[in-house]
């Protein structure tokens, strides 16, 4: 069959894509575009009415992302993507309010918003793309980055502790936690129908080859170079103290499901405050008559 | 004044010929290089461009309107540029990436198998600087000397001998392929038979998205 | 649920006014972040919202606050959050991020003194630049300056109308002496309040496009969940609102931008007059210097000058046209302002040199002695 | 180019009978779907596509089992399998 | 160490050479966040300063960038941070705390198009008049624009220089062309090259009062640890530096902060004049577009036009008082911005209705056609 | 003796505050002048040379506590005191420095610099005084404010989960975390000699009444009421597990010093790090030669 | 027009004073009231107050300039208002609390033990209540109709009732108080003897810090 | 007003003889320095200062033990106690 002959050729994923904005910016082997497809992947699976799910990105290779799923998206600014969800959901409870974005933009610039947001255990599923750098700006140091790792800003390699998300989501009160590789699409795709299936604060981290800024720089190869690091040392230990789920630069990366529990949401906690104090005038708020 | 485009894709080292271009002429030629890029992030492995204009004064405008050098080491790039090139332009190409369409009657075609002679030294990563010695060799508005000097600091150390060689590959095979040029001019020594095509509208492009 | 709108005649701040006046207008997301002297606004929301199906949340930042609001905009909800200077600064970024996206929000600043931390509890009227020019980028907006709590009440709702109306960010420019002083509110029946809401799009989902205008240059906008999967985006955009890195994409998007506004200054700009008639000293004002403004106004029409007051009510767009008209016929402009002049630097640019604008310097912190004021009227009627 | 030949979540592969279809021109030619085939049942070709890459055709089309790895590890969107009719 | 000045001949980026300035002007702590097109301001800075002694740290937003900065000049070193449009709109709060507390240090902003995100690869002059006003409040800084590489690192020399002089946050306002081209840039001998510190306090550490003004209006600065035990507030503050919640104070604060840069002008204002002996039309221009407009002076001189330009360096202080002398006796002015007219509103203004300002509208992604400055050079002459 | 006699009254800690500008602004019974009082001590204590100790308050009530003691010190912007801190310790090594301010500016607005410095373990000591609300605007709900508290923008009670700032503190990396209330004024001072002593991130918590908005809204009486739920409530628990100190409204509040470690700071990590890649031309920053 | 000033300490509920009286005269006299408010974070225990100007006609200029009724709760207060009490101004204080100085000639003083009739009554928290009840009296800006109307929504429901009487022993106690005084008056009948102090510098008062 | 006697960390206290001073006008009457004193040797006084409060008084100056504890708690810096002369 020769490619002209294909005429009718459709991806069944393209019906959660904007094919009129395909091919996408990323470079050759980028694993951006994996988590994407994991994520359709979910969203075909799910139960959910798709018209009531709204996808956020800040900026960044990642931040892309919001303009090629066809959901309601929106493409922020750097670091408010988890705000921006928030005024969503809230005025709205009705969606199913997915952010999808990088790590500096969610634990570097947008750390703030990311902790507050945990904290209120606000009803937002947020899968956040761990590169280990600023890949937009062209792979600089992150708040992630491993020690040692060189990166543009760290050109003598890098030297500061980098954050354990899935810890740092954890210890703010994240009702669920968990981290993959773009390897593990099935996981991936497994743990966002888990997480749009439950209530509150749920956080997906993906470690994701950025070939042409990480690995270039640190000389590790292309993304196959990268997935087989991935295959070699990731470790699954579901439940693992998230304390203990540290990654070093080319160390073991475990990988699993951390957190999976059950806590009011920012949502439900006022609704039932506010009816406990103020009573039958109070109309429960984003529930249905 | 002279004004050039190199064009290919991301990590074909486009950039870099710009710059040891512009360094060449602005440090060792004695004249004025100003190299501007198009950047954007979804230059992340599709059409990518560096561009220098060449003066013996101060360069005001920083940017080429209608180039009169075209390299292009990418099929994309090719048909992204080809058409800003002026009517009596130069095309420089590799001749395994990039395959020509009907050209306008009055531009001057250069061909070189830049990638494949890089893959012999060893590695394609040298087919930039293969180009930018054939360039020299064709275009004559830089020295190749300049150009060897503008290397340090622009490549990795370890690699210079073989980025030199490499620039020395190209620049002996274009100095060739005009002397076989003025061979054969000189042999038919014809005037070209088609009116030159209308100039374009002289507008200067506006910034494509790459 | 208890009544939205509260009629009846009430003794209220500025700032009470402006939240009520919010809730008249429909608002029902409000995020904020606390900050003297704008604090009243979310207190009263806090308290307001839950009766009327609203949601009021308290952000962790200024910039969380913002965002917030843009986001609960696309929902299809009425959104507004209230600041004061530091809180303001913060803003900047996501109000551009408003204006390029088009989305509708009021954004109340209750102005203290600056710059920086400044007198935080005294008024002032020095951000009022800071409206026009604060986020990077070139853009238009609307900001608008009340002088009592009965105008915060219904300036708000004005806000909020031209809001909607324009899908356009809209800053209510109050100040801690509007905001903080109790007077005399009047609220009507909610029937007598005009209601604006932003434009719906019609016809069929998928001929859509997100940025197509409307016959005054703005265009629909659907609320999200309603299945048009918009994508929202700050890039330059085209108008399906797709990113567009072009020259091309950017001049239509500027066009769009620029001319929904400037197209429609006649329905933006509102305006008072005060003895306008015959004046040839014109006080151009806006806020709590209106008042101080009138005082000084009535002293000099009873020594006898011509004296009168050009009020904006409207300060961005700036009522160019106007001043352009007034320039012809008048002596001077006086401008007096809690700033070393800003909107003085307006007025004076279009006035052309044909009458001088003259600011009566105050920094801040109190407002103008009326005195002060009719001294410099007296120094421009020589 | 094969360093391993397990993905690491094969255990839920219901096996069935599948299509494979590759839409060339989007590749980019990562490899990753050709790695990770637990069929090891796609190639390089050597054909060059519209952006010059080579896209991955299938060696042994009856062996797909129609467990959509490849379909979800391409970043490209570039390849899917369906049951087999 | 290697030596903090690169003398020869290089060929960089404006960025680069900003870096270059930077550290030749004596610029030892850096602390910034990534962005387009300043990131290889700060990817320079982090493989330089360790060479000689300085400290390079991304911080976690521009926020912090700003603040590192501040506190790290109260140690009586030189500092700086480079960022573009959004990152400057998030550092306009603690612009506001720099200036008010007097401390030196240099903004770079290599401006791209906004609004929002807009075109972030591509380059603009949106952000003037945000540099001017996009703090809450009054107050007065400096702006000064290069248009190469080689004013970048010039400019950046200048930028440190008047920052210490005058203890105040000096912005570099290039742009992405400016940052991103690559052209030979000259650093001449260490010796060559004019360097300014601040003033610092001499006499008894007990009387030292922070805000004592010099001679020229600005107060000698103490680095921190040497026993001075300054306090440092945002507050408006005595002389002592104590806050002081008083309109007296606040006019106090606001007539240093307002007098030093507006009784040295013309130590601070650079301006550069090209062909203006006889000229009627004039071009008045800054950082790239300074470029396209002289490519447009030459053009019109050769058709007999009396064209010439005049080139803002320091584009705040608006160098008001040339501009008026010249709109006395040219016909016009003609002001080409990658922006929709932000400096031509200021010399809009300062014209007086004299000679009119015509804009050369561009909304910024590409510079302009030398063609359309040109056309409305002939249509200005007309 | 009448106090006219008094003449030559001088209190030993007036040599570390800025006498002239008392009195200061807190309320009758604010407990922010005693952990000032505490400060003080441990200054007196300290061995350091008192010119090189640098403060650094945000804004707020606690936020003006810059202005009352006599050091170099700051009164920043609301949130930003712990990134103008990291510059001045970037920048003069020498410097001991110290962020004094509240717990709104601290993990409010100024939540992201709080986690990144923690992370990079930055030498310097953040004394946080937590009154459970934002007082200087007038008594709003924070992200300390305990579960059903009431606040002015809580008026009908706060629904939203609170941090725990030790855990945060600790799970960022902090190398000293410490919580006391203002009642326990030996330890909080010893807790600010030990860290003083040490280097790397320090987090001291000092819950601390606010009896004009807090207590008073909350009817909880007066500051001496407060000090006595202090007392009746407090349990020491030191090396106590951080994820298990949360504090309730008017519940137990466990205090202790919780973590003490030794771990490189920024600089120190920086100056391993760039002698081992640039080898001898670096020279150590920060490092007396 | 009356400008009138509220003056104490931070929880004496001297803003209170000045709202109910706004509101009082605004909502139920029918005429326009202005309430301002000092406000500071040192507003904090220390000396603070409330103004409000009244008119027939739409107050413009917010502030009082020089008012002509001070009522002072707290040492403090007073001596910080009491130099801009105008010539012939009225000062009402609370006599347990305030001790007052040699007076300028044409200043009315008439005090009050309100802390006093406010603990007798359960509860020195009422004592502002039982000022502004005999401010009423005094003054006569104000009708005390419009006062307790303007109660509600101003002090807590279950103590409304507590409130009033509070205000009515305060007014009652003015009341009373005048009429002795024009007893007195009528009996003495002399002008004042020394002449009235010179004016001060009529500029407004700058916000002091507070 | 005495709502319990022992402050929590008296155990480091050393026992000599203490002088107290109160400087009256800056007190703010909170009490926390006669609550806590751990000899109970502080009351408040009849006497207003200068800002309305009572500041405190000793009851029993001998019994001052210099233990610090009024200094450090008084959020005024109104109370201090030196060694007995
Ligand atoms: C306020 C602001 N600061 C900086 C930037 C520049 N910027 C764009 S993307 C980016 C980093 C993106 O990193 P990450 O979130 O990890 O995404 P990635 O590109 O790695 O997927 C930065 C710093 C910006 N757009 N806005
Ligand atoms: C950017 C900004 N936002 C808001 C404010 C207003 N503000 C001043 S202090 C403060 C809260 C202080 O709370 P906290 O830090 O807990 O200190 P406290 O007063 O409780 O001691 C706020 C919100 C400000 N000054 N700047
Ligand atoms: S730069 Fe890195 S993260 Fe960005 S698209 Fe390329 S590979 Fe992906
Ligand atoms: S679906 Fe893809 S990965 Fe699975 S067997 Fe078929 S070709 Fe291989
Ligand atoms: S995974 Fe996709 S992009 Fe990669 S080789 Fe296979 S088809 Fe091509
Ligand atoms: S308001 Fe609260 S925290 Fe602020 S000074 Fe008063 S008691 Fe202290
Ligand atoms: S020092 Fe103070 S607390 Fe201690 S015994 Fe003496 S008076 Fe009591
Ligand atoms: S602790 Fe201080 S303020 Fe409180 S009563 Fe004692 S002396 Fe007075
Ligand atoms: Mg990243
Ligand atoms: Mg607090």
């Amino acid at each position: 069959m020769k490619p002209e002959e294909r005429v009718e050729e459709r991806n069944p994923i393209e019906d959660f894509l904007r094919m009129d904005r395909i091919p996408h910016i990323w470079c050759p082997g980028c694993g951006i575009g994996t988590v994407v497809t994991s994520f359709a992947e979910a969203m075909k699976k799910s139960e959910l009415d798709l018209d009531k799910v709204a996808v956020v990105s800040g900026i960044g290779c990642t931040g892309r992302v919001a303009g090629y799923v066809k959901f309601d998206s929106f493409h922020t600014t750097h670091g408010r993507a988890i705000p921006f969800a928030t005024g969503l959901k809230l005025a709205n409870p009705e969606l199913k309010v997915v952010v999808f974005s990088g790590d500096g933009d969610i634990a570097g610039i947008g750390g703030n918003h990311f902790i507050h947001a945990a904290r209120r255990n606000m009803d937002i599923l947020v899968i956040c793309v761990n590169n280990f750098n600023y890949a937009m700006t062209g792979g600089q140091v992150a708040a992630t980055t491993p020690l040692t790792a060189n990166l543009s800003t760290a050109p003598f390699g890098n030297f500061e502790y980098p954050f354990n998300l899935a810890y740092l989501a954890d210890a703010c009160g994240a009702t669920y936690v968990a981290r993959w590789t773009s390897l593990h699409i099935r996981r991936v795709t497994k743990s966002i129908q888990e997480a749009l299936a439950k209530r509150g604060f749920s956080f997906i981290e993906v470690i994701t080859p950025c070939v042409t800024l990480y690995a270039r720089r640190n000389r590790l190869g292309d993304g196959l170079n990268l997935l087989k690091y991935y295959y070699d040392k990731s470790e699954m230990k579901h439940g693992a103290d998230t304390r203990t789920v540290d990654i070093d630069f080319q160390g073991k990366i475990i990988v699993g499901k951390f957190v999976d529990k059950d806590k009011p949401t920012f949502l439900e906690c006022m609704n039932t405050h506010l009816q406990k104090t103020l009573g039958d005038k109070y109309v429960p708020y984003g529930v249905k008559p | 004044m002279n004004e050039i485009r190199f064009s290919g894709y991301g990590g074909q080292g486009i950039i870099r010929c710009g710059l040891i271009t512009g360094k060449a002429v602005s440090l060792f030629d004695n004249k004025f290089g100003t190299m501007t890029q198009s950047f954007g992030p979804e230059a992340r492995g599709s059409a990518c461009s560096s561009q220098v204009v060449i003066s013996e004064d101060r360069v005001l405008y920083p940017y080429i309107t209608r180039p009169e050098i075209l390299v292009s080491m990418s099929q994309d790039a090719y048909e992204k540029y080809e058409p800003e090139l002026r009517a009596d332009g130069i095309l420089i190409y590799d001749t395994d990436l990039v395959r020509l369409k009907p050209l306008r009657a009055q531009i001057k075609v250069y061909g070189v198998p830049s990638t494949r002679f890089a893959e012999e030294m060893g590695n394609r990563i040298f087919a930039n600087l293969v180009m930018l010695g054939f360039f020299t060799g064709i275009s004559q508005v830089v020295s190749a000397e300049a150009m060897k000097k503008a290397l340090p600091g622009l490549v990795p150390k370890r690699f210079l001998e073989l980025n030199i060689r490499a620039f020395e590959k190209g620049y002996d095979y274009g100095i060739e392929l005009l002397a076989k040029e003025k061979q054969e001019a000189q042999k038919e020594a014809k005037p070209p038979e088609k009116p030159p095509l209308p100039e374009a509208k002289k507008t200067p492009p506006r910034k494509a998205k790459q | 649920m208890k009544p939205a709108v509260r009629t009846g005649s009430h003794y209220i701040t500025g700032d009470v006014a402006c939240a009520e006046g919010a809730i008249a207008a429909g608002c029902r997301f409000f995020g904020a972040y606390p900050i003297t002297p704008a604090t009243e606004v979310a207190e009263h929301m806090a308290e307001r919202l839950p009766d009327v199906g609203g949601t009021f949340i308290q952000m962790e930042d200024e910039i969380a606050a913002i965002a917030s609001i843009l986001g609960a905009s696309w929902t299809g909800v009425k959104t507004m959050t209230a600041t004061s200077g530091p809180g303001f600064s913060l803003m900047m970024e996501n109000l551009g991020l408003g204006v390029c996206t088009e989305t509708p929000c009021v954004i109340v600043n209750v102005q203290r003194t600056g710059p920086s931390t400044g007198l935080p509890t005294q008024t002032g009227q020095g951000d009022m630049m800071q409206a026009r020019w604060g986020s990077h980028g070139d853009y238009e907006l609307i900001a608008i300056a009340p002088s009592s709590p009965q105008d915060c009440f219904y300036h708000t709702i004005l806000a909020f109308n031209l809001s909607e109306k324009y899908r356009v960010p809209v800053l209510v420019m109050a100040d801690e002496i509007v905001g903080h002083m109790s007077e005399k509110v009047v609220i009507p029946d909610a029937k007598e309040i005009t209601l604006v809401s932003r434009p719906k799009p019609k016809g069929r989902k998928d001929r859509f496009r997100l940025y197509e205008p409307g016959p005054n240059g703005v265009a629909p906008m659907p609320a999200i969940g309603e299945g048009y999967n918009v994508h929202v985006t700050g890039l330059t955009h085209d108008e399906r609102g797709y990113p567009s890195m072009t020259v091309e994409a950017q001049e239509q998007m500027m066009a769009r931008l620029k001319g929904k506004i400037r197209n429609n200054l006649d329905d933006i700009i509102h305006t008072e007059e005060y003895l306008m008639e015959d004046a040839d000293i014109v006080i151009v004002s806006y806020g709590i210097s209106v008042r101080t403004g009138l005082t000084a106004v009535d002293e000099a029409r009873k020594l006898g000058y011509k004296a009168g007051l050009f009020r904006l009510i409207t300060v961005w767009p700036f009522p160019e046209g106007r001043i352009k008209a007034l320039a012809k016929k008048v002596k001077a402009f006086v401008v007096p302002e809690l700033n070393l002049g800003q909107i003085r630097r307006e007025v004076e640019r279009c006035a052309f040199g044909r009458a001088p604008a003259i600011g009566v310097p105050h920094c801040g912190g109190w407002v103008h002695d009326p005195d002060d004021i009719l001294k410099t009227i007296k120094e421009a009627a020589r | 180019m094969a360093f391993w030949r397990q993905p690491l979540d094969t255990q839920e592969i219901r096996i069935t009978k599948g299509l494979v279809t590759i839409i060339e021109d989007r590749c980019k030619g990562c490899g990753y779907c050709i790695e990770f085939c637990p069929m090891h049942m796609l190639v390089f070709s050597d054909r060059f596509n519209k952006k010059g890459y080579h896209p991955p055709k299938t060696s042994k089309p009856d062996d797909c089992v129609n467990c959509h790895y490849c379909e979800i590890i391409c970043p490209e969107f570039a390849i899917y399998s369906v049951v087999a009719p």
